[in-house]
C-alpha cells in the first residue's frame, strides 16, 4: 500500500464555490483546496454585494436611512429596523411609548421566527433534502409575511420602525391574526423536526461537523444563535435587555457541542421562545399611539453611540457618530454574520467537501448583511 | 426470405421499444415534477394542456433547440461519446424485460436465458458514460462527480447483484421470464427472505440510478450540476433520458423479480407490470422529495458495513431455505 | 453546433402548396414549447433572490408556468433572472455567466437595482447602474423593490408573449 | 451486534416518520394562488406605485425632500395670481425604492401609493420619466393583459 | 448597562494600544466585538470595542492616527475578530495594521487603490444633498 501511495502522483487541486453557486446563500465566493474529497484550505472572499451602505448613510438624514436598513439582513428586515431606530434613540437620549414597545417586540420575534425557517430549511436545502423542507419553510414564513403585509404594506422591504415610534399602529384584527399565526406556527415547527431531527441521515451529516468551541466562538466574536449552539448562555434580550424584553419570560436554548446539530437545534428551540413572547406580548399589549410623524428633521446632538441588538443572526450593532447636523457624521453597521462567517475558514479545515456547504449552512449568514 | 421478415420485426419492435422509452421518460419527468409539486402543498406544471400533461414535450422540444455548447479544453471524443454511453446501455436492457402478454403475444424482445446477468452487464457500462461526461468535461465539479459515481456504483454494485441473485434462486433460473412464471401462485416479495432482498435491492437501485439520498454524483447543492455542469442542449436531455430510462429499468427489474412481473388477477398483464412499475417508480420520487442526502464516506460506510453484509447474510439464509 | 432558429429546407417546403402552413405551424410550435420552458438560472443576488425563491413557493408556484426547473449551472438555463444589486465586483461574473448561456437566452431584470440601480444609485461607489449598464441586453424590465411574486409572474408572462411574437428567422 | 441493529431499526424508523411528514403533505390542499386566473387583493396599507391627486397638492416640496432615492423631480411658477402652478412633476420609478415615506409626510394627502403591483416593461424608457400630472399614466399596468 | 458610557472610554496613543490590549485580554475582555474608525478630517480616529463574557463588563478604546503616519499594531494575533475587522478599516480607510496575517482588500475589488469611506474620496456620480 506505502509503495503504491509513493508512486501514485496525486495532486491537490483548487475548487472555486461562487460567486453563483447553489449553496453560497448568495454571492459568496469561496475558493477550497482539496485532496481528493477534504479540504486542506479555504478562503473566503467577500465583498460580491458591497453595496456602500456605510457611505450612503453619510449623505441620508436619518430618517431617510431607515429604508436602507431593511436591504441589509433582507431576510430579517425588520431586526434591522429596529437595531437602527434603537441606535439613533439612544443617541437622542429618548424614549419611545409602552404600547410602541411590545408592538416593536411582537414584530422582532415575529421576524426572528420567519428568519429562522428560512435559516433551517436553506440548511436542509444545502444537505441536499431538494426544494421541500425550503418550500415548507417558505410556505410557513409566508403567513408571517402576509401579517407584515398588511401591518406596514409590503411583503420584504417594511420600512415599518420610526425614529420616535412607529409607522402605523397594528390595523384592526392584527392581534387576532397574530395569535393564529402564533397556534397555526406551533405543530409546523414540530413538522419540521420531525422531518429532521429524527431523521437519520440529517444527523450523520450534522452531528460533530464544524465543531465550534466555546473559547474560539467567543475569541472570534461569534454571536447569536451560532455562539449559543456554542454552550454560552448568552442573549442580549436577557443580559441587557433593551425595549421591554424583561417583562417576558423566556429561556436561552443553548447547545452542548457547538457542532452544526447545534446550531440547527438551538434556532429551532428559538422559534419556540419567539412564538412564547409574542403570545406574552399581545396578552399584554397596552393602549396609547405609538405612531409618530417622520416630517420634522432630526438633529441629534454631537457625540457617538453604540447600541446593538439581538438580531435573529446575531449581535447587530450601529456605532453612530453625529456632528449635531441633520446627517449621520459616521454610521458602523456591525452586522452578525460578518463576524460568524470570518469563523468558516478555521472551521473548514481538514473535513469533507459536502461539509463545507453543511456548516456554511449551519451558520446561516445573509451576504446583503455581511457586505453591507 | 424470413431474414428480411425478421429485420423488419426487429426495426419496428426497435422503434416501439424507442417510442416507449421517450413516452416514458416523458410521462415520468411530468410525473415527477408533479409529484414533488403535491408533496409541496403546489401544483407544479399547470399552463400547458391538461394540467401540464404537454410540460415534457415543450422542454425536450426547446433542449432540442438549445445552442450546444463545446467548451474550450474538452477531451472531444470522450466529451461527445458520453451521453451515449449514458443512453445506450439502458436503452438495450429492454431486450429482455417482460412486459407481460397481450392480444397473445408475449412482449419480450428476446427471453434469454441468462436474462439477469446480461442486465447486471449493461446497466454496470452506465457508470462508463458518467464518468466519461466528468472526466472529458474539462470541469473541477463534473470530475469530482464523475469521480464520486464510479466509486459509488463499484461499490453498490454488489449487493444490488446479490440481492437479484437471491431471486434467481429461488426462481431457479436467470431467464426473466421464467422468473415472472415462477412467482404465479405467491409473489417472492412475500416471503421472509425476499422482502429483506427486495428491499436491499431498493436502495441499491437508488443509489445506482444516482437519485436522492445517493444522489452524489449530481449534489446540486455542492458540486453545482455534478458530472453534467458543462453540458448544454440536447446532450444534457439525453443524459436526462438515461436518467429516467434508468428509472423506470430498476423499477421494473423490482417489479419482475419481487413483485411478480405481469402476474395478477383480473387485469391484463401489461397493465399490472406497467402499476407495478410506476408504483415503485412513485415511492422513488416520494423518497427524492423527503430526504437529505448522505455524504460520500458515510454512502460507503453504508454500502460496505450495511447493506453488502445483510445481503450475504441474507443470501446464506435463503439457501439454507431452499435447500432445507 | 448551430442554433436552430428557424425549419431546415424551409425555404424548400415553402415553395409546395400549403408549405406555408406547415412552416407557420411548425415555428409556432418551437416558439410555444420556447415560451413555455423558460428554465431559470440559480443566481441570487440580493433581496430579489428571497422573493424569486417565494414565486418558486407553493404560495405563487413558478412551476405552473413550467418554469420551476431552477437548474445551477449556466450551461442549462434559457432565462437569466437577475434578482438584486450588482456590485462592481460582481459585474464581471454576471457578464461571463451570460456569455455561458447557450442561445436562445433571455434575461429578466427583476427589480429596481437590476433595471438601474435604484435605491444606490445616488451616493454609492460600489454598484453597477442597472444590468445594461453591462452590457447584458435586458428583455423584461420589472420595477418594484422587491416586485411582488406576483408581478415576477407578470413579467415572465410578458417574455412568453415577446418570445411567441418573435419574428420569424430572427 | 445488537447495537448494530438497534441502530439500522431505528434509523429505518426515523426515516419513514420523515416520510409520514411530507405522505400527510401529498394529500393535503396545495396552498397556491394560481396567480394570472386568481389574485390576492392588495391590503389596505400596500405601497404600490407613487400616485397622485393633483388638486389637492400644495407643492410644499415635502416628499421631493425626505425621498431617500431623489426618484420625484417637482418644479413649479407662480401665475399672474400669485398662485403656484406644476412646471412639471415627474416621478422615476426605477429608483423608488416604495417606502411610502412620501405619502406619510404629504400634509394634505395628494401624494398616495396606489394598489397598482404588475408593472412589466420591455422598454426602460417607460418607467423613467413618469408624468404624475397625468391622469392616465397607469391605465396600462392597471388592467395588465398578456396576449 | 451603556456601552458607550463616558466612563468606559479610554483614549489612548497609538503607541500604547498593543500594550492596553493585551492587559485588557488578560484581565478577562475576551471578545473584541468591533472594530471601526471614523475619519475626524485631519485625523483618523480607531474604536475599538471590548466586552468580557464573563464579568459582563466592556470598554472601549479609541486611538488617533495623524493622516500622514496611518500604521497601527494590529490585534489580529490576541482577537481573532480583529482579522476581518481590520481589513475593512483597511479597504474603507487605508489605515496599515502592522503584523496583520492578511491585509488584503476584503470588499472592494483588490485592484482599487481609493478609500471610499475618506471624507477626502470623491467621485463624479456622487451627488450630496443639500445640508439642513
Amino acid at each position: 500500500m506505502e509503495a503504491v501511495k509513493e508512486n501514485l502522483q496525486t495532486e491537490e487541486f483548487w475548487v472555486n464555490m461562487g460567486p453563483q453557486h447553489p449553496s453560497t446563500h448568495g454571492v459568496l465566493y469561496l475558493e477550497v483546496k482539496l485532496s481528493g474529497e477534504t479540504v486542506v484550505d479555504l478562503i473566503t472572499h467577500i465583498g460580491y454585494l458591497h453595496r456602500g451602505m456605510e457611505k450612503i448613510a453619510e449623505n441620508r438624514t436619518y430618517t431617510q436611512f431607515i429604508p436602507f436598513t431593511d436591504r441589509l439582513d433582507y431576510i430579517a428586515s425588520m431586526g434591522n429596523n429596529l437595531g437602527y431606530v434603537l441606535a439613533v434613540e439612544k443617541l437622542m437620549k429618548t424614549e419611545v411609548n409602552d404600547r410602541a414597545k411590545y408592538i416593536r417586540v411582537i414584530i422582532a420575534e415575529l421576524q426572528r421566527v420567519a428568519s429562522h425557517l428560512v435559516g433551517i430549511t436553506t440548511f436542509a436545502q444545502d444537505l441536499g433534502a431538494f426544494a421541500t423542507p425550503l418550500f415548507y419553510g417558505f410556505r410557513e414564513r409566508e403567513k408571517i409575511v402576509e401579517l407584515f403585509d398588511e401591518i406596514c404594506g409590503n411583503r420584504l422591504t417594511y420600512n415599518y420602525m420610526r425614529i420616535g415610534g412607529l409607522q402605523f399602529d397594528l390595523p384592526k384584527g392584527a392581534d387576532e391574526k397574530i395569535r393564529a399565526i402564533v397556534k397555526y406556527m406551533r405543530p409546523k415547527i414540530d413538522d419540521l423536526e420531525s422531518l429532521f431531527s429524527s431523521n437519520v441521515i440529517f444527523t450523520a451529516r450534522t452531528k460533530g461537523v464544524g465543531v465550534l468551541t466555546k473559547e474560539k466562538a467567543i475569541n472570534y466574536s461569534v454571536t447569536g444563535p451560532n455562539l449559543r449552539a456554542s454552550g454560552v448562555k448568552w442573549d442580549l434580550r436577557k443580559d441587557e435587555p433593551y425595549l421591554c424584553y424583561d417583562r417576558f419570560n423566556f429561556d436561552i436554548p443553548t447547545g452542548a457541542n457547538g457542532d452544526s446539530w447545534d446550531r440547527y437545534k438551538v434556532r429551532i428551540e428559538e422559534m419556540r421562545q419567539s412564538l412564547r413572547i409574542v403570545e406574552q406580548a399581545i396578552g399584554g399589549l397596552p393602549d396609547g399611539d405609538p405612531t409618530v410623524k417622520i416630517g420634522r428633521i432630526i438633529k441629534p446632538e454631537a457625540g457617538a453611540s453604540y447600541m446593538r441588538t439581538e438580531a435573529p443572526r446575531g449581535e447587530l450593532g450601529f456605532y453612530i457618530v453625529s456632528d449635531g447636523s441633520a446627517y449621520p457624521y459616521r454610521m458602523k453597521i456591525r452586522s452578525p454574520s460578518f463576524s460568524n462567517l470570518a469563523v468558516l475558514s478555521e472551521l473548514s479545515k481538514g473535513i469533507k467537501v459536502a461539509d463545507v456547504v453543511c456548516v456554511l449552512g449551519s451558520l446561516d449568514i445573509v451576504m446583503g448583511d455581511i457586505d453591507r | 426470405m424470413v431474414s428480411i421478415l425478421t429485420f423488419i420485426v426487429m426495426i419496428v419492435v426497435g422503434a416501439v421499444v424507442l417510442g416507449f422509452i421517450a413516452v416514458s421518460a416523458m410521462f415520468l419527468i411530468w410525473w415527477e415534477r408533479k409529484v414533488s409539486a403535491h408533496i409541496q402543498t403546489r401544483y407544479g406544471p399547470m399552463r400547458v394542456g391538461w394540467h401540464g400533461v404537454l410540460q415534457s414535450v415543450a422542454d425536450v422540444v426547446k433542449l432540442l433547440l438549445k445552442e450546444n455548447i463545446t467548451p474550450e479544453g474538452v477531451d472531444k471524443p470522450v466529451w461527445w461519446l458520453a451521453p451515449f454511453f449514458a443512453v445506450v446501455p439502458s436503452v438495450m436492457v429492454f431486450v429482455c424485460i417482460p412486459f407481460g402478454n397481450l392480444f397473445g403475444i408475449n412482449l419480450i424482445a428476446r427471453d434469454l436465458n441468462i436474462g439477469i446477468l446480461y442486465i447486471m452487464a449493461l446497466t454496470s457500462i452506465c457508470v462508463l458514460g458518467i464518468f466519461m461526461a466528468g472526466w472529458g468535461s474539462n470541469n473541477k465539479y463534473s470530475l469530482l462527480g464523475g469521480m464520486r459515481s464510479a466509486a459509488q456504483i463499484v461499490s453498490y454494485e454488489v449487493p444490488l447483484i446479490i440481492s437479484m441473485v437471491t431471486a434467481a434462486m429461488f426462481a431457479g433460473t436467470l431467464s426473466m421470464q421464467k422468473i415472472v412464471e415462477a412467482q404465479k401462485g405467491m409473489w417472492f416479495v412475500f416471503q421472509p427472505n425476499m422482502a429483506l432482498a427486495f428491499v436491499i435491492f431498493v436502495i441499491s437501485a437508488t443509489a445506482e440510478i444516482n437519485r436522492t439520498p445517493f444522489d452524489i454524483p449530481e449534489a446540486e447543492s455542492e458540486l453545482v450540476a455534478g458530472f453534467h455542469t458543462e453540458y448544454s442542449g440536447m446532450k444534457f436531455a439525453m443524459f436526462f433520458l438515461g436518467e429516467y430510462t434508468n428509472l423506470f429499468i430498476v423499477s421494473a427489474l423490482a417489479a419482475t423479480l419481487f413483485l411478480g412481473g405481469w402476474q395478477g388477477p383480473f387485469l391484463s398483464p401489461v397493465l399490472w407490470f406497467l402499476i407495478k412499475t410506476y408504483g415503485i417508480i412513485t415511492v422513488l420520487m416520494w423518497v427524492r422529495w423527503t430526504f437529505p442526502r448522505v455524504r460520500v464516506d458515510q454512502l460507503m460506510g453504508f454500502a460496505w458495513k450495511v447493506l453488502t453484509p445483510i445481503a450475504f447474510a441474507n443470501l446464506v439464509v435463503a439457501g439454507w431455505v431452499l435447500l432445507r | 453546433m448551430a442554433v436552430i432558429e428557424k425549419i431546415p429546407a424551409s425555404g424548400l417546403i415553402e415553395k409546395f402548396p400549403g408549405g406555408g402552413i406547415i412552416l407557420t405551424t411548425g415555428e409556432s410550435v418551437l416558439k410555444w414549447s420556447k415560451a413555455s420552458s423558460l428554465w431559470p438560472l440559480t443566481f441570487g443576488l440580493a433581496c430579489c433572490a428571497i422573493e424569486m425563491i417565494s414565486t418558486g413557493a407553493p404560495r405563487f408556484d413558478i412551476d405552473r408556468f413550467g418554469a420551476g426547473v431552477f437548474r445551477a449551472s449556466p450551461r442549462q438555463c434559457d432565462v437569466m433572472i437577475v434578482a438584486g444589486t450588482i456590485c462592481v465586483k460582481m459585474g464581471d461574473c454576471m457578464k461571463r455567466l451570460y456569455a455561458q448561456m447557450p442561445e436562445p437566452k433571455y434575461v429578466i431584470a427583476m427589480g429596481n437595482c437590476a433595471v438601474s440601480g435604484g435605491i444606490f444609485y445616488h451616493d454609492t461607489y460600489s454598484v453597477v447602474k442597472g444590468t445594461e449598464a453591462l452590457g447584458i441586453p435586458v428583455d423584461v424590465h420589472i420595477p418594484g423593490c422587491p416586485p411582488r411574486p406576483e408581478n415576477l409572474l407578470f413579467g415572465l408572462m410578458k417574455l412568453q408573449e415577446k418570445i411567441r411574437n418573435e419574428k420569424r428567422g430572427s | 451486534m445488537i447495537r448494530y441493529f438497534k441502530d439500522i431499526i431505528t434509523g429505518a424508523w426515523s426515516l419513514i416518520k420523515g416520510l409520514f411528514v411530507t405522505f400527510k403533505n401529498l394529500f393535503s390542499k396545495a396552498v397556491t394562488i394560481q396567480y394570472p386566473t386568481q389574485k390576492l387583493q392588495m391590503t389596505e396599507r400596500y405601497r404600490g406605485l407613487a400616485d397622485l391627486r393633483v388638486e389637492k397638492c400644495i407643492k410644499c416640496y415635502m416628499c421631493v425632500k425626505i425621498c431617500p432615492t431623489g426618484c420625484l423631480s417637482l418644479a413649479h411658477k407662480e401665475n399672474a395670481e400669485k398662485k403656484k402652478e406644476f412646471e412639471h412633476f415627474k416621478y422615476n420609478m426605477e429608483l423608488c425604492c416604495f417606502c411610502g415615506m412620501c405619502e406619510q409626510v404629504c400634509p394634505t394627502q395628494a401624494i398616495y401609493m396606489n394598489k397598482i403591483y404588475e408593472i412589466a416593461v420591455y422598454d426602460r424608457d417607460k418607467i423613467t420619466h413618469i408624468d404624475l400630472l397625468n391622469a392616465g399614466k397607469y391605465d396600462e399596468w392597471a388592467h395588465p393583459t398578456v396576449k | 448597562m451603556a456601552v458607550d458610557a463616558p466612563e468606559k472610554q479610554v483614549e489612548i496613543q497609538k503607541e500604547a494600544l498593543l500594550e492596553a490590549a493585551r492587559r485588557l485580554f488578560s484581565e478577562g475582555f475576551d471578545n473584541l466585538h468591533c472594530v471601526t474608525a471614523v475619519d475626524k478630517n485631519d485625523s483618523i480616529e480607531l474604536v475599538y470595542i471590548f466586552y468580557s463574557m464573563g464579568s459582563r463588563a466592556c470598554t472601549i478604546l479609541k486611538t488617533r492616527l495623524a493622516l500622514n503616519d496611518l500604521a497601527v499594531e494590529s490585534l489580529a494575533n490576541i482577537w481573532r475578530s480583529a482579522d476581518w475587522l481590520e481589513r475593512e478599516v483597511y479597504d474603507l480607510f487605508g489605515v496599515k495594521f502592522l503584523n496583520h496575517p492578511n491585509l488584503k482588500r476584503i470588499l472592494n475589488p483588490d485592484d482599487w487603490d481609493v478609500h471610499p469611506l475618506r471624507k477626502s474620496f470623491e467621485r463624479p456620480d456622487i451627488v450630496k444633498k443639500t445640508r439642513y
